[in-house]
């Protein structure tokens, strides 16, 4: 009865039936999404009925200094089964990522967070306040240069 | 020269008055004696009900705290009974802020407005035999009119704070007292008319049976009532803590808030004699020449006991709710009340218009039935219409898995 | 308290609210960053043996000690146990004490229990000085008094006598 | 007749008595209507997830027990599950029930607590609140027999437990059980029923299904609202898939529901209890780890609990050093409170502190 | 009926009304604490102590400060650092119990006090001389030997036949005297032994050969 993981294979190749450019690539356990097509890609996920990925359980960003990713995980709590996509964003200043805040509500708050901690911009949030910290707080704390 | 006070002065019946009418009145004029004697009263009336207020609070902190498995205050003193004491020190040396957008003649007026009520309304509830100060023949009419004055302090407080919190409270105290004064004044028409008297003196010699089985109903939306204008649970909205801070007082310190509290806990003392009075007897009782204030206490003990135990037991209801339980149920029991003892006491009464007290054993059997009926009949009434329909299931319901279900 | 000014949804509005109290914390920041010394006061020897004095004296402290109403100020973990320091095992009521004032107008003590963050910093600031005197501040737990096991976060407040004086 | 009013903005907190710490929410009041709300948090953010990037492995254990203060063990259980998916390896089964008890242990004084602040807030005096912290006393005495500590437990390392339980804490358990039996039916009999209660929180501020699991919602929540989502079932961890429960499941959507909810998953947390003193067999109670972890390089583990507010998780990611290189909490209360315009707009504001107890937030996690 | 859940509430804490008091007395009577309680105050033994600062390398806060100098023999150890500075920054520290867990000597306990009001932070960090002259009330807190079953296996259902009233398992940290270093004997856990490999954990010998170099 236990949940059942996606291979990041399985989901790359199901993603890249539909939406052919959006797929970058895969790993062990996640299918590597443009930054661009994180949109129609979260759209398709929650949609498409023999993938029915309807539960955000959550988004983090990571900072690897030259680069940052940013994970999704999914679950379908209908089929039981739950996957992870990534996306890599590089650079370190003005990133900005596409919302998801209109497919999945449950984006709204960890959105904010990665804005305030990490400095990841989502378009199309319509409310990106700083969440944790102070307006006029200067950086963001979770960067590995934070100090 | 000796004075002597006219046999229908409203004062006349208080012995103690005119003991001290009569010691003064052999030196002095007879027209600084009724003063001073006057003032004499006021000064033991006060007294009352500010130590009624102070054994309130430890009574009910020492209860809650049995209620809820603890001690309760217990260190000061014995018993902790010094711990009113204590608060009161605390609060008199405690710095009195006033804010500073408040309005300040009216926020400073409003504590003695709260106590002045309470102390008047003492003047008339017999403690005993002929110790009521005034043995006023319209007694209940006067402590209907006086109690009221407090809806407008409430309202005074909220709004000279100028705290919105505060406003909240009074706002929604000052509804809570309007609604609630029709079904006391309707239950208590119940006891006048079979008192046949408006005078609390009279209300207890009346009660050869207690009113409170003569006339359940009427005991029943009477305490209902005053749990609701003193604020109390599960009817104490105005000072909801977890909602709106403290309520109106929320911007009272030092002595001010000692004398709010006072007013508070003195409200319940004064209101429990005043039940006592009415639908408990009194004062009488066995021996009740002599032990009449035993009683007269006991019984507003066993009121306090109950207000607490309710403050203990019940959360509290919403602000419509409260309204709602006003006009849809305790106005249709008060009514029903009414009607039926009128019916009683037109069917009932002698040719001399006297009841006997078996006249009054019979209407305690049929009103307490008539009080089951009610009470059954009107809270199946305003139970929400809407039944909850159970919802449609939703799609996403796991296989496999062993769920129960609320009904 | 400032109202929200302009349209659109309340948090488009709320802009400068936040703005305002963004800086209210940095200029917290900028002028706290010693720890506030509470002054010993001496009592002087002739005054001591002044009897009325003393003995009016000791009468309003009895009265103060054995109706302590602290605010309810919980922060964070140290709330729950000072919650159940109220509670039927510990019942804090015994010495006078159960009376959790909502309002700090009518409390005498602030027990500040938990992490105390540069954000809530003000509030705290403002609380303190709603109070009535005479007042005291017990710093509850190591997160209070010196950050504790957050000592070090860039938004931790390094021991809440950077923002009161404390007095235990 | 309509009277217009005019709209008030109020704000609610830093520290209000019944917002669960210090949680904050500007709302907009039309009369005692709510119209709009705006959270505002972070008065609690302690950078947990920047510290936990400077401590070794074991020692962010000890950062968990702060989160959600009210069950420190079931987030010891959930960053520990998350080390070990990290490392691969498993703890020994009597590690595993040992966790698995004492988690359970936690979510019925967790849940103790939603309740009895939640009864609270509907203006009880305290009586409700006094009992609940009654029996939760109960709970961490056990936890200190156990562990030394009420609340802060750290009982949990990756790999088992610090230590197996000391022999007292057997037949201790066993009478815990039977006072608690008692406690716990006066408090239904005090609660479950009551009229005012029922009145004040039936049909209040319904969530439905779809609503909620677009929000993300989890924990009791989501299966008041009546989804039958428990990770204890769906991804068993430790030794939940030895034990038998049922899932609690609402079908009003409600507050009430809610309420319910937490009162029968107390009863179901009872059973797990009892089945695993049954079941729990002699052996180790810890793997033989190392004191500092060094987990391969690159390896990444999303290890997700059942905790008393809904979905907790720990995403670790590993640079081979002697610290997690990133540690993201997915924290069920901040989540669950995506909910909060749904569950307050168009209710009044004494229903507004009830729907937020009902939610059960806990701020030190929220704000993390 | 409707109403009748409402009587039955006022029953409930009627019931509870009669029951005796929950609250324990603080101040005149003591909650029972238990052995494994993590105080205040912290047992060291300066004997065992070699300066080896794990426990100051395993504090997640970094409060122990030691200061040593090479060159001094311990009783039971054999070579050890000569130990001039053990300061514990009682202000921060937040009773994890990890310095404890690292310590492969069985050198450091946790205490088992928890009355330490301060008036000021100064007065919160515990010295060197402090811990030397303490009374020593030793938690059992990652130190099963205190608690009386060292060796035996550990059990489950099993365990619960021993009988309440076994002197062994009653160890009350505040109740007992103060200990000393030789009373407080070793861990024997076998998740420990790999930590004290290559140390003398044969506690007897120790003491002879420490006693033949007095």
């Amino acid at each position: 009865m236990a949940v059942r993981e996606w291979a990041g294979q399985e989901l790359s190749e199901a993603l890249r039936r539909e939406l052919p450019e959006a797929v970058e690539g895969f790993d062990e356990t996640a299918a590597w999404v443009n930054p661009s097509q994180v949109g129609a890609a979260a759209i398709f996920l929650r949609d498409e009925p023999s993938l029915d990925f309807r539960f955000l359980n959550s988004i983090t960003a990571i900072d690897y200094v030259e680069y940052f990713d940013v994970v999704y995980h999914l679950t379908s709590l209908k089929q039981q089964w739950c996957a992870v996509f990534k996306t890599r964003l590089y650079g370190r200043q003005d990133l900005s990522l596409p919302s998801v805040y209109q497919v999945w509500k449950g984006a709204d708050y960890q959105e904010r967070e990665i804005w305030d901690l990490m400095g990841v911009y989502f378009e199309g949030h319509p409310n990106m306040k700083r969440i944790m910290l102070w307006e006029g707080f200067e950086g963001h704390p979770l960067r590995k240069d934070f100090l | 020269m000796s004075c002597q006070l006219a046999a229908d002065n409203v004062l006349y019946a208080n012995g103690l008055y005119r003991l001290v009418y009569d010691l003064v009145g052999t030196i002095l004029p007879c027209w600084l004696s009724y003063v001073i004697a006057g003032l004499v009263m006021i000064f033991v009336l006060v007294n009352a009900v500010l130590l009624g207020a102070a054994v309130i609070t430890w009574a009910e902190r020492r209860l809650l705290g049995r209620f809820q498995n603890r001690v309760g205050p217990n260190r000061w003193g014995p018993f902790g009974l010094f711990q009113p004491l204590a608060d009161l020190l605390k609060l008199l040396t405690k710095e009195d802020l006033t804010p500073d957008g408040a309005d300040k003649p009216v926020f400073a007026l409003v504590p003695i407005l709260m106590v002045a009520p309470l102390v008047m309304m003492t003047a008339v509830i017999p403690f005993a035999e002929n110790t009521s100060l005034a043995a006023l023949n319209v007694g209940v009419l006067y402590i209907l009119a006086v109690s009221s004055i407090t809806s407008i302090a409430i309202f005074m407080a909220g709004w000279s704070s100028n705290n919105r919190y505060a406003m909240f409270g009074a706002a929604r105290s000052v509804a809570v007292l309007i609604s609630y004064e029709v079904p006391v004044v309707l239950s208590l028409l119940g006891v006048v008319m079979v008192a046949a008297s408006m005078s609390l003196g009279s209300i207890v010699e009346a009660q050869v049976l207690p009113f409170f089985l003569v006339q359940p109903l009427a005991f029943f939306v009477f305490m209902a009532g005053m749990s609701a204008e003193l604020n109390r649970s599960p009817f104490d909205v105005a000072e909801a803590e977890s909602e709106i801070i403290a309520g109106y007082h929320t911007e009272y310190s030092g002595v001010k808030f000692a004398l709010i509290q006072a007013a508070e806990f003195g409200g319940v003392g004064v209101v429990s004699a005043i039940a006592a009075t009415l639908f408990l007897g009194g004062w009488s009782g066995p021996w009740s020449e002599y032990l009449g204030w035993l009683w007269f206490l006991i019984k507003t003990g066993a009121i306090v006991f109950l207000f607490i135990w309710f403050r203990a037991t019940y959360p509290r209801l919403r602000i419509d709710q409260i309204m709602a339980v006003s006009w849809k149920f305790l106005l249709p029991l008060s009514l029903v009340n009414l009607a039926a003892v009128t019916l009683e006491v037109f069917l009932l009464r002698g040719p001399e218009g006297v009841l006997t007290t078996g006249d009054l054993g019979i209407m305690a059997v049929i009103n307490v039935v008539v009080t089951v009926v009610a009470i059954w009949v009107f809270g199946n009434l305003i139970r929400d219409r809407v039944k909850f329909q159970a919802r449609q299931p939703s799609d996403v319901v796991v296989p496999g898995v062993t769920t129960i279900e609320v009904h | 308290m400032q109202l929200p000014t302009g349209n659109g949804p309340l948090h488009e509005r709320t802009w400068g609210i936040d703005r305002e109290e963004g800086q209210m914390v940095n200029d917290l920041i900028s002028i706290s960053s010693e720890p506030i010394e509470v002054p010993f006061i001496e009592v002087p020897d002739d005054l001591k043996s002044n009897l009325l004095v003393t003995s009016v004296d000791a009468l309003v402290n009895w009265g103060r000690k054995s109706a302590l109403w602290p605010v309810s100020f919980g922060l964070a973990c140290c709330a729950f146990e000072m919650m159940a320091t109220a509670m039927g095992r510990f019942d804090i009521a015994r010495f006078g004490m159960e009376a959790f004032r909502a309002s700090p107008r009518q409390a005498d003590l602030m027990i500040v229990a938990g992490t105390v963050t540069w954000k809530m910093a003000p509030p705290i600031r403002r609380i303190y000085d709603q109070m009535a005197d005479p007042k005291w501040v017990i710093s509850m737990g190591v997160c209070a008094t010196s950050g504790g096991p957050y000592f070090g976060s860039y938004s931790v407040v390094p021991g809440v006598d950077h923002i009161i004086p404390v007095d235990v | 007749m309509t009277i217009r009013t005019e709209p008030m903005t109020v704000n609610v907190g830093p520290q209000h008595p019944s917002t669960h710490g210090v949680f904050r929410v500007r709302i907009t009041f039309d009369g005692e209507d709510i119209v709009e709300v705006e959270p505002v948090f972070g008065y609690l953010h302690r950078g947990t997830e920047k510290l936990a990037e400077e401590r070794n492995y074991v020692q962010v254990v000890t950062l968990t027990d702060r989160l959600d203060y009210t069950s420190s063990m079931i987030n010891n259980q959930a960053y520990c599950i998350a080390v070990e998916r990290l490392l691969g390896v498993e703890p020994p089964p009597r590690a595993k029930y040992l966790r698995t008890l004492t988690a359970e242990l936690q979510r019925i004084a967790a849940h103790l607590i939603a309740v009895g602040f939640f009864v609270q807030e509907l203006g009880a005096f305290g009586t409700p609140l006094m009992y609940a912290f009654r029996s939760r006393e109960r709970i961490l005495e056990l936890f200190e027999m156990l562990c030394g500590a009420r609340i802060t437990v750290s009982y949990m390392r990756p790999g088992g437990v610090f230590a197996d339980a000391p022999r007292e804490f057997w037949p201790a358990l066993d009478r815990f059980l039977e006072d608690f039996e008692v406690e716990f039916a006066e408090m239904e009999q005090l609660l479950l029923e009551n009229e005012i209660l029922m009145i004040r929180t039936r049909g209040v501020s319904p969530i439905p299904p779809e609503v909620a699991v677009n929000n993300s919602v989890s924990g009791p929540v989501l299966r008041a609202s009546g989804v039958n989502w428990d990770w204890r079932k769906q991804d068993p961890y430790d030794a939940y898939d030895q034990v038998e429960f049922d899932v609690p499941v609402g079908s009003h959507w409600d507050n009430y529901d809610r309420f319910w909810v937490r009162i029968q998953e107390v009863h179901q947390s009872l059973r797990i209890i009892r089945q695993c003193i049954e079941q729990i067999e002699p052996g180790p109670a810890r793997l033989e780890l190392p004191l500092v972890l060094r987990p391969d390089p690159g390896r990444e583990a999303y290890g997700r609990v059942e905790a008393s507010k809904g979905e907790l998780a720990f995403y670790l990611v590993s640079d081979g050093g002697i610290a997690p290189y990133r540690c993201k909490i997915r924290s069920p209360s901040l989540i669950n409170l995506t909910i909060i315009e749904e569950l307050l707009v168009g209710w009044k504001l004494a229903d507004m502190i009830v729907s937020l107890g009902s939610i059960d937030i806990n701020m030190g996690e929220v704000d993390r | 009926m409707y109403g009748f859940a409402m009587v039955k509430g006022l029953l409930v804490t009627l019931k509870n009304l009669t029951r005796k008091p929950f609250t324990i007395q603080y101040p005149e009577e003591r909650a029972r604490q238990h052995p494994r309680f993590r105080g205040e105050e912290f047992v060291w033994y300066e004997e065992r102590c070699t300066g080896c600062a794990s426990c100051a390398k395993y504090c997640p806060l970094g409060i122990i400060k030691i200061v040593t100098s090479p060159s001094e023999s311990a009783i039971p150890q054999g070579d050890k650092y000569r130990l001039e500075v053990f300061d514990i920054e009682l202000q921060r520290c937040m009773f994890c119990g990890l310095c404890v867990e690292a310590c492969p000597y069985d050198a450091l306990f946790m205490g088992s006090g928890f009355e330490q009001g301060q008036y000021s932070r100064k007065n919160m960090v515990i010295t060197i001389d402090q811990l030397r002259n303490a009374e020593k009330h030793p938690s059992t807190w990652f130190r099963p030997q205190l608690e009386g079953y060292e060796g035996e296996p550990s059990s489950g259902r099993g365990s619960r036949s021993i009988a309440q009233g076994d002197s062994r398992f009653t160890y009350d940290p505040r109740g007992g005297p103060p200990l000393g270093w030789r009373e407080v004997g070793r861990e024997g856990w076998r998740w420990h032994q790999r930590e004290k490999a290559g140390m003398r954990l044969d506690t007897e010998s120790a003491e002879q050969a420490g006693a033949g170099d007095e």
